[in-house]
């Protein structure tokens, strides 16, 4: 309970103040954040498209990790979890794809260019979509199981290969990305203020509380028609 | 020649769909004893089947499978031979041919001179260089005890061992259900009880329902 | 209305916390009903 | 390999035997070889019509043959299991075979069949389409041998779960196309490198990644296998 109301404060706190704070170029107040030169008011879409890309990602190694537990184990319980934070991991690739898109088009001129960020949503994307598929392509329960599972290890064993591709193949457009001169290192860094700092991390937290939350109800929601099945 | 055989399971399960087949099935048989697998359909003979031959793993329970003296060489599946209606020869592949590659996948020598005695044995000697799906039915059924026989398992386990097959073919089986019991066990999974005259243990999987 | 029209961040701030509000709201009354059903299976 | 114990040879027989068994039978039935040589010529056909008089660029060339590559493979390299499914000798063979001997046995099947497959596409494609010209050889040569080992390598593992999942194959090339998407990606920009004329050192990043990927790919299907074949 505690959670739920921290996470409903957190997550008002960012829309009030990451849409609402002022912006000038030479920040002097605590509440005014600073303008990144070609950017200007699109910056805000720090604060709620990169939890999304984060959570997508913090999903798929959840569900690999249950898939694991599930083929080690063989208890249908690591499945269902398996393919809870799999649907949520889905549904926030989608969510960050589409903002990034939109926003892409009023930055960089086109909704998609593919950049290595891009590219590889657009993988995760693809891998979600095939997992699901195989799902629905399986009926025994214990089957679709052990299937799945074995499907998102593989899948997830492969991903890691594209961080040392992607570089070699195309140039970034993303903060961070070989090629931009104001970044190094992870895309967080980029010439964030202190203060926006605070409520880009405030917002990781709260999107990271609130799959929590969401995950744990898909769960329970999965485990009562479990149940009602096996009543039947 | 294969010792002192033991196979028992203990408190066996298995559910499908979250549906329980069967739960707590406990048995025990030895060599020269046979085990016989009765229930209604549905109640999970052919699932206990490929369960006691390692093919499907137990929701709960254990099966164990001894010799004595131990023989390193044979796992699991090296002990059991295994006669089914939905075992299914490599029918592109002639009897003999499909002994041989029965052997080699085993990871054991090919005799082919035992293999052509065994033929003899079910009768389809004559037709042993046709590929097997020009048999009749029944001679399949034949082809599939020389399988299951090829690599002399201690443990021979018979699903509906008379499937399929003429006069000629049930006088053959009851002599190899006869030998097997002479040195080994032999598991049958039936619900015809004319086709077993003998037997030492009965799992009834109606039992507890 | 002349604020707003200036200021249309604020708009799509007004936008975008309403959406949330709404999923909050969802995400609670879910919460409850499971929990319901939970205890149903539970007696 | 004197010193060899008794279990590993026995396990090498039977995945040997296992291949030696799907070799066989494939000369016999060419189940799996007519469909992957009429695709190739089909696609290829189709890059021609398409291309017309107008030529492409070299780079555009060497991408589009691993196009033909990819989607040959996801024709063919799926009926080693949905073949054993379909007629229904999945038990006769888990009865037979521990699962890592089918899996090895079925694995240098898929090896041998995309390697033939990928020279035989290479050929006609170096043929036929004009302005495919490789000005480094060794890379080119160590690229296709390098590309069919991982091709076989992710769909080796694909295949067994696609045959035991009820789609036989329409979900083939969904379920492939993340997996080998970072091969693929390897080796079209090994092969624009080879179609450039680049030193052979030069491309020493790709092969090191497409080792890589096979040797990770090998490891975790070896061990996951066992699960998927195992109902």
């Amino acid at each position: 309970m505690v959670l739920k109301i921290l996470l409903g404060v957190l997550l008002t706190a960012v829309i009030i103040f990451g849409l609402g704070l002022p912006m000038s170029p030479h920040p002097q107040a605590w509440y005014e954040l600073p303008v990144i030169p070609g950017l200007g008011e699109k910056a805000r879409i720090i604060f709620f498209h990169v939890p999304t890309a984060w959570l997508s990602v913090v999903a798929f190694l959840t569900s690999m990790v249950y898939a694991i537990a599930y083929l080690r184990k063989r208890d249908l319980s690591y499945d269902i979890r398996s393919s809870a934070a799999a649907g949520l991991g889905f549904m926030f690739c989608i969510l960050a794809t589409l903002t990034g898109a939109v926003w892409a088009k009023f930055n960089w001129g086109s909704y998609w260019n593919w950049d290595p960020r891009e590219t590889s949503i657009f993988v995760l994307l693809l891998i979600y979509g095939a997992y699901f598929s195989l799902r629905s392509a399986v009926e025994t329960e214990e089957k679709r199981a052990a299937l799945s599972s074995a499907y998102a290890i593989i899948a997830a064993v492969t991903v890691p290969f594209f961080i040392f591709i992607m570089p070699r193949i195309m140039t970034g457009l993303h903060p961070g990305a070989k090629g931009d001169p104001e970044g190094a290192g992870p895309v967080v860094e980029f010439k964030m203020s202190p203060n926006m700092r605070i409520i880009f991390f405030s917002s990781l937290v709260a999107f990271t509380l609130l799959f929590y939350w969401m995950f744990t109800l898909r769960v329970r929601t999965a485990q009562v028609e479990a149940h009602n099945h096996q009543r039947g | 020649m294969s010792g002192r055989v033991h196979l028992a399971g203990e408190g066996l399960r298995k559910e499908y769909d979250r549906r329980p087949v069967f739960g707590n099935v406990s048995f025990s048989a030895s060599a020269g004893e046979t085990l016989l697998i009765t229930g209604r359909n549905g109640s999970g003979k052919t699932t206990l089947v490929k369960i006691i031959c390692g093919v499907l793993t137990p929701g709960g329970g254990t099966l164990s499978l001894t010799t004595n003296p131990h023989d390193p060489s044979r796992d699991r599946r090296g002990l059991i031979g295994l006669v089914s209606p939905y075992l299914q020869m490599f029918d592109e592949f002639s009897a003999v041919e499909n002994l041989a590659i029965a052997m080699g996948i085993r990871g054991l020598p090919f005799d082919p001179r035992a293999a052509d005695a065994l033929l003899e044995r079910v009768a389809i000697f004559p037709r042993r260089h046709d590929q097997v799906r020009t048999y009749s039915s029944g001679m399949k059924q034949r082809v599939k005890y020389a399988f299951a026989l090829i690599h002399t398992p201690p443990v021979l386990v018979l699903d509906e061992p008379m499937t399929n097959l003429d006069v000629e073919g049930i006088a053959i089986v009851r002599t190899i259900m006869a030998e097997q019991r002479r040195h080994g066990i032999l598991v049958v999974a039936t619900n015809d009880l004319s086709d077993i005259d003998t037997y030492e243990r009965r799992v009834d999987l109606d039992e507890g329902r | 209305m002349d604020f707003l029209a200036q200021n249309q961040l604020y708009i799509v701030m007004i936008i975008v916390l309403a959406i949330w509000l709404g999923i909050y709201i969802y995400l609670f009354r879910l919460d409850g009903r499971v929990k319901k059903l939970e205890n149903q299976i539970r007696e | 390999m004197k010193a060899a114990s008794p279990p590993f040879r026995s396990f090498l027989r039977s995945a040997g035997s296992v291949f030696l068994k799907d070799w066989r039978s494939e000369l016999r039935t060419r189940y799996a070889v007519s469909a992957l040589l009429m695709f190739v010529v089909t696609t290829i056909a189709i890059i021609l019509f398409s291309l017309g008089s107008e030529g492409a660029s070299p780079d555009a060339l060497s991408g589009m043959l691993w196009v033909v590559v990819f989607f040959a493979a996801m024709s063919g390299l799926s009926r080693t299991f949905v073949m054993e499914e379909e007629r229904g000798t999945t038990l006769t063979l888990q009865l037979l075979a521990s699962p890592g001997a089918v899996f090895f046995g079925k694995l240098l099947f898929n090896l041998v069949l995309v390697t033939g497959l990928n020279a035989v596409t290479v050929l006609l494609y170096g043929a036929v389409i004009e302005g495919f010209v490789i000005r480094t050889m060794s890379i080119f040569v160590v690229t296709v041998i390098l590309g069919s080992m991982g091709f076989a390598a992710a769909a080796t593992v694909i295949a067994a779960i696609i045959a035991r999942a009820n789609t036989k194959g329409t979900l083939y090339p969904v379920l492939s196309f993340p997996i080998v998407l970072p091969l693929l990606l390897s080796v079209i920009e090994a092969t624009k490198k080879a179609s450039d004329g680049a030193f052979f050192a030069e491309a020493a990043g790709e092969f090191q990644l497409l080792i890589s990927y096979i040797v990770v790919v090998v490891v975790a299907s070896s061990m996951l296998f066992e699960f998927i074949w195992k109902d």
